[in-house]
């Protein structure tokens, strides 16, 4: 199993851990990886103020990763949603595919033909890898841990073109939790919107949907909030650390990346898991795997 | 009353009587087969109210009475009387708590309860409502008043 | 108020606009309008519906989805409710109604080095000396990303223009 | 038969309904309470009375026993009273010698809680069928000739596929229409939802039908003059009025029409258009042949003149046609409402508001401009050229409004159904045919695009940019231009907004025709209170009346679309068919019955029938009643009022009901010793349909209440009440449909009027007018019912024992005050 990673801006650039748990952990199921170069924003923050511009910026990665002859992976939902509805946008209408693979042709010399397949790495994990599979190869059953987990919206919605999971409420992470025997709580605001996108917008907005979630998980009482994508990983981490400093509310609901509990199950070392770039300790973890 | 009609060949006869005759307040033996003069007598405790005269009449000569007399019950011999008619009289006397006395209310648009009223100075003694009558509570008399004339 | 009508744009009307029923779904579901009630999908739409896009594309609301998509999910006539904010926000920024902050940032971010890395909030490092450095030391590899194609995409399009 | 003193042999049967009866009433109790009633020879139980063993234990029981009189106990009449009949028949009896007592929904479903008193109650009603029982007579059937021939009224989609229906099933149909033409409001339409056919097209095809099928005879330009006889034979008398036209000479070439010199308002298109004195109404009208109007014309005699065959005639009278029929199917359809009364809309006022069928004929392609609208405030008639000129630009902005006098309790509390449809549709057509360009608001309150392919349909002109507003428009200001300012709260915004529109177009609710009451009075048919003719039953006999013999179709009984209208057609067809269809029909004699020797012919009953079945005539005897038994609806109104007992309504007979009566009470004095006895005299059609359905939701009330079924409250007859006080019963009342909707006319105002005049005797006697009360009691309101017949108890109580009982009651009732 080969994939082209494509990196994307935020992971390269703060979530290292997250990157180097999805390398380490991809290492030990056997999976290579070969990051591609050349690549630049995969468009996503222009989907929604100019269609053409995201398209054409979404195309040029798919033809860079046409190179590798390689399904691409990427750890993030942002990227991954990008990346596919321009896939599906270049399918479905030959005109616009012609009239971008002009536009590419003139100004970078390169062509897409066979589009690849895009993947986010809970797509390789749960569906190319396999839950049996993984489930084999856990070392250390994460046994007495309970887990929030939020999936993000992007990976699942709009269904249309998503297609992975129940796009109202989603459940693979949680069985990729579960397999690895700790418990995934199920809890109200489960399916709440990180309200990263309102940053910047509208930050009331954004600070309350952040509360309300951690006020919930600071009532029930969780090891760690588990993420698999930087948009909200970044708004539940450095959230809470704005919190915290403004207005001294302080909710040290860790949180971590799929890829990094998945590692310590698999019997990879806190250390080589990125544990240390985690701003918020997950004291528990660490204490149990030191 | 029925609106419109005028009697003048009535009013003229009456005046020319007037003329040639006495004042004389007796009344007139008529023979049986002379229309026009002669009186119609009423006998509330046969009528049924089904108001076949208050309809026929061409001249409006009759009202209708609203009020059911309950003291005529006690009157009326129940054997000769209409047979359901005899059954209600008959209940209504054994039921009553009360002497059977004064009249009863009869709502609007009931027939079969109640009673008529002939008003003499419109009739011109036609019998039609005589020859209509089912229950024989109105008769005619061949006899004409001589009063009326003078009326 | 006299209302300016206006062509309802022909994408708008593909993306089912005037399908929608007002049954206020959306409104129920989304995260924005629990918290903030200024927010309001099914009136906007209907605003749409009624007055035009010209009036809507004025309103300070229309900025405020977070594009979580659930309205669209849950919308029973198929109406593409988030894609509806996307055209409004596109031609809102083309006619120079308003320049939003956290586009502009993150405009500016890939304009100048092919990615952005201001994910929360607009406000990023770019991919400085140091953190290649601790890349390094973690032993993951350099990115090597090509900065001129995205100048040259924005440029294309003409958003460098719009939003520089 | 029963023979002359024949003893009466009596059997009792008493049905368990599974655990429905027996697991509250003691069965065995009742059995052996029965057995001890007079002439009873036989009691016996059953678990199934209904099933096939039951029926065949009564059947043994009869052949044992030499029974002739049959009771059997079990649940309502309703469900099972025929089954028993046809058993009493199948083993040589006559079926009316037989009795139901209800002791499910009027004992054990209601009395659940204390088997006691139910058990009590059984008996109670027990005694009361089993003494009515000996007083029944036998009913005979007789049958009737019918005409194999239909009488449709209207030649709209509904009337024309009714008669196509008749016609091809080789029945006699006269499809009669009082336009000069057949098509109905719908050839005016231009276009019809869901599939944007023209209804020319999908009539031409119909009429072609009609036109090659030899029994359907088409009579257009009469209006039913008279209508006599009885189910299966009518006589029916028609006036054809003259058209001045002969129909066998016209060929259509319609030069008449474009040599005449006059131009008068079109009544086929609301007036916006002019038509000559000569006309027809739509090219492809059936018969194409033009009608004269004898009031615009002014006798230049140039149609006479041009006419190659000579066929104009000015000299033509009305006609009279008879026809005899077997039924008649009403199909008469709708008007539009035209809303000059509703201020706010100015309707009538400013030129540029008109109503959606105005538009239809604005926008029928074969209309004036071809399809094109314009604003009537530009259209001017030019006498010179005499034609239409439209001078102005066409409309560009128009505004919908929704529910216009529909659903509106100042004019029309229905809603109309298709004027949502028929927006839509207009809009579509504007925005299709018309004008893409064109700004069309739609105001309304709710869509109700209910039917099939009505919603894609919806959402295909959503699509295509009509503007909705929810929200009722409020105010209607023209502006100098005739441009029209209108103002409406949208209420999902909240905002008040004021439009700008060249034409504001209203759809305008559906009423009845304005000759439906005539019409009406003439079939001896009904209303319904918003003025349609009303069904005999909304939900199971949607196209019968109460007249046997006359079905409605179409939008005679309400608004319906195009699709209901000819399913409607179809159905009435269907149900004239099963009437006709074996050429004679049954009839059972359950009816009114003259005794010759009593009556009087006073004509009191011939008064109260609603049906005109009962008349005096003129016999040997004397003036007596007679009864025509096939126009007869058995409601027995003239048998309440007869004075002399000569009418009487068969099987409810005055010994029969006071049998029943005298059994009820005489059991319930002993059974229900300290208690009240309270009788009910429920119509079959209502109170105590209502008292089954108090049965069926398990509603208590008290158990010494007890209900003698009659076939309409119009039945009671004084006599009834007085022997109920007679015979000990503490409170009476009459359970009877509200006002306007008895089965049969208004049997229950009738029985008002008595139980009036009989409170007032109560009054006075002593007895007081408390102890007796009607009340109305619709069907559904089972809820109604268990809350009368426990405030008749508790008044009972109140007002103490009726004076005659008192000495016969060793301790007194208690007396709640």
């Amino acid at each position: 199993m080969k994939y082209a990673l494509f990196l994307g801006c935020v992971i390269p650039a703060k979530l290292l851990n997250y990157e180097i748990s999805t390398r380490n952990v991809f290492k030990e199921l056997g999976v290579e990886l070969e990051y591609m170069n050349d690549f630049i924003c995969c468009g996503f923050p222009f989907e929604s103020i100019s269609e053409e511009t995201w398209l054409r910026m979404a195309a040029y990665n798919l033809a860079i990763a046409s190179r590798y002859n390689l399904d691409i992976v990427s750890m993030c939902n942002g990227c991954v949603n990008s990346l596919i509805h321009a896939k599906k946008v270049l399918e479905e209408d030959s005109k616009k595919k012609e009239e971008i693979n002009n536009f590419l042709k003139e100004n970078f010399n390169i062509e897409l033909s066979n589009i690849p397949n895009v993947k986010h790495v809970i797509h390789v994990l749960y569906n190319d890898i396999g839950k049996e599979k993984i489930r084999e190869k856990v070392k250390n059953e994460l046994k007495d841990f309970r887990f929030a987990v939020h999936v993000g919206c992007h990976i699942v919605r709009p269904s249309t073109y998503m297609n992975f999971d129940n796009p109202i409420e989603p459940e693979k992470l949680d069985e990729l939790v579960e397999i690895l025997g700790a418990e995934s709580v199920r809890y109200t605001t489960k399916y709440l919107c990180c309200g990263n996108y309102a940053r910047g917008i509208n930050d009331k907005v954004s600070i309350e949907l952040l509360k309300r979630k951690m006020e919930e998980l600071k009532n029930i009482g969780v090891d760690g909030l588990i993420t698999i994508c930087p948009a909200c990983y970044l708004q539940y981490e450095m959230g809470q650390l704005e919190i915290r400093m403004k207005e001294k509310i302080s909710y040290d609901i860790p949180v971590i990346h799929y890829t990094q509990i998945l590692g310590l199950a698999l019997g990879i070392s806190p250390k080589e898991l990125g544990f240390d770039l985690n701003k918020i300790k997950p004291k528990k973890i660490l204490e149990k795997f030191k | 009353m029925k609106e419109g009609v005028k009697l003048n060949n009535l009013e003229k006869l009456f005046e020319c009587i007037k003329k040639i005759a006495k004042r004389n307040p007796e009344k007139i033996l008529l023979p049986n087969t002379f229309f026009i003069f002669g009186s119609v007598k009423y006998d509330e405790s046969k009528c049924i109210a089904c108001l076949t005269c208050y309809e026929n009449c061409p001249l409006g000569a009759y009202d209708v009475e609203r009020k059911f007399d309950l003291s005529m019950i006690k009157k009326i011999d129940l054997s000769k009387t209409y047979w359901k008619r005899a059954i209600i009289y008959q209940l209504i006397m054994e039921i009553a708590v009360k002497d059977l006395e004064g009249y009863v209310e009869v709502p609007e648009g009931l027939p079969g309860y109640g009673s008529v009223k002939h008003n003499e100075d419109l009739c011109i003694s036609c019998r039609k409502c005589v020859d209509l009558c089912p229950t024989g509570a109105l008769s005619f008399e061949c006899e004409f008043d001589m009063k009326k004339i003078w009326r | 108020m006299e209302v300016n009508v206006l062509d309802i744009k022909e994408e708008v009307k593909k993306l089912n606009a005037l399908l929608c029923y007002q049954c206020g779904t959306c409104t129920g579901t989304c995260p924005v309008a629990r918290i903030d009630t200024r927010f309001n999908p099914r009136r906007i739409l209907n605003e749409l519906k009624i007055k035009g896009i010209e009036e809507v594309l004025k309103m300070e609301e229309i900025w405020y989805c977070i594009e979580c998509f659930l309205c669209m999910e849950k919308c029973p006539q198929n109406v593409k409710i988030t894609e509806i904010f996307f055209k409004l926000y596109e031609e809102a920024i083309r006619r120079g109604i308003k320049k939003p902050q956290k586009y502009v940032g993150l405009f500016k971010a890939i304009y100048s080095t092919g990615i952005s890395t201001g994910a929360y909030g607009g406000r990023g490092e770019p991919l400085s000396g140091m953190i290649l450095k601790k890349r390094e030391t973690m032993g993951l590899p350099k990115p090597k990303i090509s900065q001129d194609a995205a100048k040259k995409i924005i440029e294309s399009t003409g958003l460098n223009k719009l939003l520089g | 038969m029963k023979k002359e003193n024949e003893e009466l042999r009596i059997g009792f049967f008493q049905c368990h309904c599974g655990k429905n009866i027996g697991g509250v009433v003691n069965v065995k109790e009742v059995v052996e309470y029965a057995k001890k009633l007079p002439n009873v020879v036989v009691a016996e139980e059953n678990m199934f009375l209904c099933s096939d063993p039951g029926r065949n234990q009564i059947k043994e029981a009869i052949k044992k026993y030499k029974l002739n009189r049959v009771v059997t106990s079990h649940c309502t009449p309703t469900l099972h009273q025929e089954t028993f009949r046809t058993v009493l028949k199948e083993s040589g009896l006559n079926p009316f010698f037989h009795e139901n007592v209800n002791t499910r929904e009027h004992v054990s479903w209601v009395h659940y809680d204390d088997p006691k008193k139910a058990t009590d109650k059984a008996k109670v009603l027990v005694a009361g069928g089993i003494y009515r029982v000996l007083k029944h007579k036998p009913i005979e059937t007789i049958r009737v000739k019918v005409k194999k021939s239909v009488l449709v009224l209207g030649g709209g989609p509904a009337g024309i596929q009714a008669a196509l229906d008749l016609g091809k099933a080789g029945y006699k149909v006269y499809l009669v229409d009082k336009m000069p033409h057949l098509g109905g409001n719908m050839a005016r339409l231009g276009k019809v939802f869901p599939t944007d056919d023209c209804p020319i097209c999908i009539l031409g095809k119909k009429f072609h039908e009609i036109r090659t099928t030899k029994e359907i005879e088409v009579i257009t330009y009469a209006e039913l003059k008279e209508i006599s006889g009885f189910v299966g034979n009518y006589k029916v008398k028609l006036i054809k009025k003259p058209r001045y036209v002969d129909e066998n000479k016209c060929i259509g070439c319609l030069s008449c029409v474009n040599v005449c010199p006059v131009r008068v308002p079109k009544e086929w298109d609301e007036g916006l258009t002019y038509r000559p004195a000569i006309y027809i109404n739509y090219p492809a009208q059936f018969p194409r042949v033009p009608v004269r109007d004898e009031k615009s014309c002014i006798n230049c005699g140039a149609c006479k003149r041009v006419c190659p065959t000579g066929a104009i005639n000015f000299e033509q009278k009305p006609e009279e046609i008879e026809l005899e029929v077997g039924a008649i199917i009403v199909a008469t359809g709708y008007e539009e409402w035209k809303p000059k009364e509703l201020e706010e809309y100015g309707y009538g006022r400013y030129k540029n508001v008109i109503t959606q069928l105005e538009l239809a004929r604005m926008l029928d392609p074969e209309g004036p401009t071809h399809g094109k609208p314009w604003r009537p405030s530009d259209a001017r008639f030019d006498k010179r050229t005499r034609k239409l000129i439209i001078d102005g630009k066409p409309p560009k902005r128009y505004v919908f409004i929704q529910c216009v006098g529909s659903r509106d309790e100042r004019y029309f509390s229905y809603c109309s159904k298709i004027c949502c449809m028929y927006s839509l549709k207009h809009a579509k057509m504007i925005l299709t045919d018309v004008d893409p360009n064109a700004e069309i608001y739609m105001c309304f309150m709710d869509v109700r695009a209910a039917g099939k392919y009505y919603e894609e349909y919806y959402r295909d002109i959503q699509k295509l940019g009509l503007r909705i507003i929810r929200g009722k428009v409020s105010e209607i200001r023209e502006n100098p231009d005739k441009s029209l300012t209108v103002i409406v709260e949208d209420t999902l915004l909240g905002k008040k907004i004021q439009l700008n529109a060249d034409l504001v177009v209203l759809a305008s609710a559906l009423r009845p025709r304005k000759d439906a009451r005539e019409l009406a009075d003439k079939l001896r048919i009904t209303l319904s209170g918003d003025g349609f003719f009303k069904e005999l039953h909304p939900k199971v006999g949607p196209v019968d009346t109460v007249t046997a013999g006359i079905f409605i179709a179409g939008a005679a009984s309400g608004p319906k679309d195009i699709p209901d209208s000819v399913a409607s057609g179809s159905a009435a067809a269907a149900r004239a068919m099963a009437l006709l269809g074996k050429g004679e029909i049954e009839i059972t004699l359950n009816k009114a019955e003259v005794n010759e020797e009593l009556c009087i012919g006073c004509g009191i009953c011939q008064k109260m029938c609603p049906y005109g079945a009962i008349k005096v005539y003129e016999t040997y005897k004397g003036r007596k009643a007679k009864v025509s038994e096939i126009e007869c609806q058995g409601c027995g109104a003239c048998a309440g009022a007869c004075p002399t007992g000569a009418v009487m309504r068969r099987n409810y007979e005055l010994d029969q009901i006071f049998a029943q009566i005298e059994g009820i009470i005489k059991a319930a004095k002993e059974l229900f010793k300290d208690e009240p006895i309270v009788i009910c005299f429920a119509c079959k059609q209502c109170a105590y349909a209502a008292s089954e359905a108090a049965g069926t939701s398990r509603l208590k009330y008290p158990p010494n209440v007890f209900v003698i079924r009659i076939p309409c409250s119009g039945t009671i007859d004084p006599a009834y009440i007085l022997k109920a006080f007679k015979e000990g019963a503490d409170v009476v009342y009459v359970g009877g449909c509200e006002p306007g909707s008895c089965a049969y006319v208004d049997g229950n105002l009738k029985a008002e009027k008595r139980v009036k005049f009989v409170k007032n005797i109560l009054d006075k006697i002593g007895l007081g007018s408390e102890r007796l009360e009607i009340f109305w009691i619709p069907a559904p309101e089972a809820k109604k019912f268990a809350e009368v017949a426990k405030m008749m108890v508790e008044r009972a109580r109140k007002l103490g024992p009726n004076p005659l009982r008192v000495k016969e009651m060793k301790i007194p009732m208690k007396i709640t005050r």
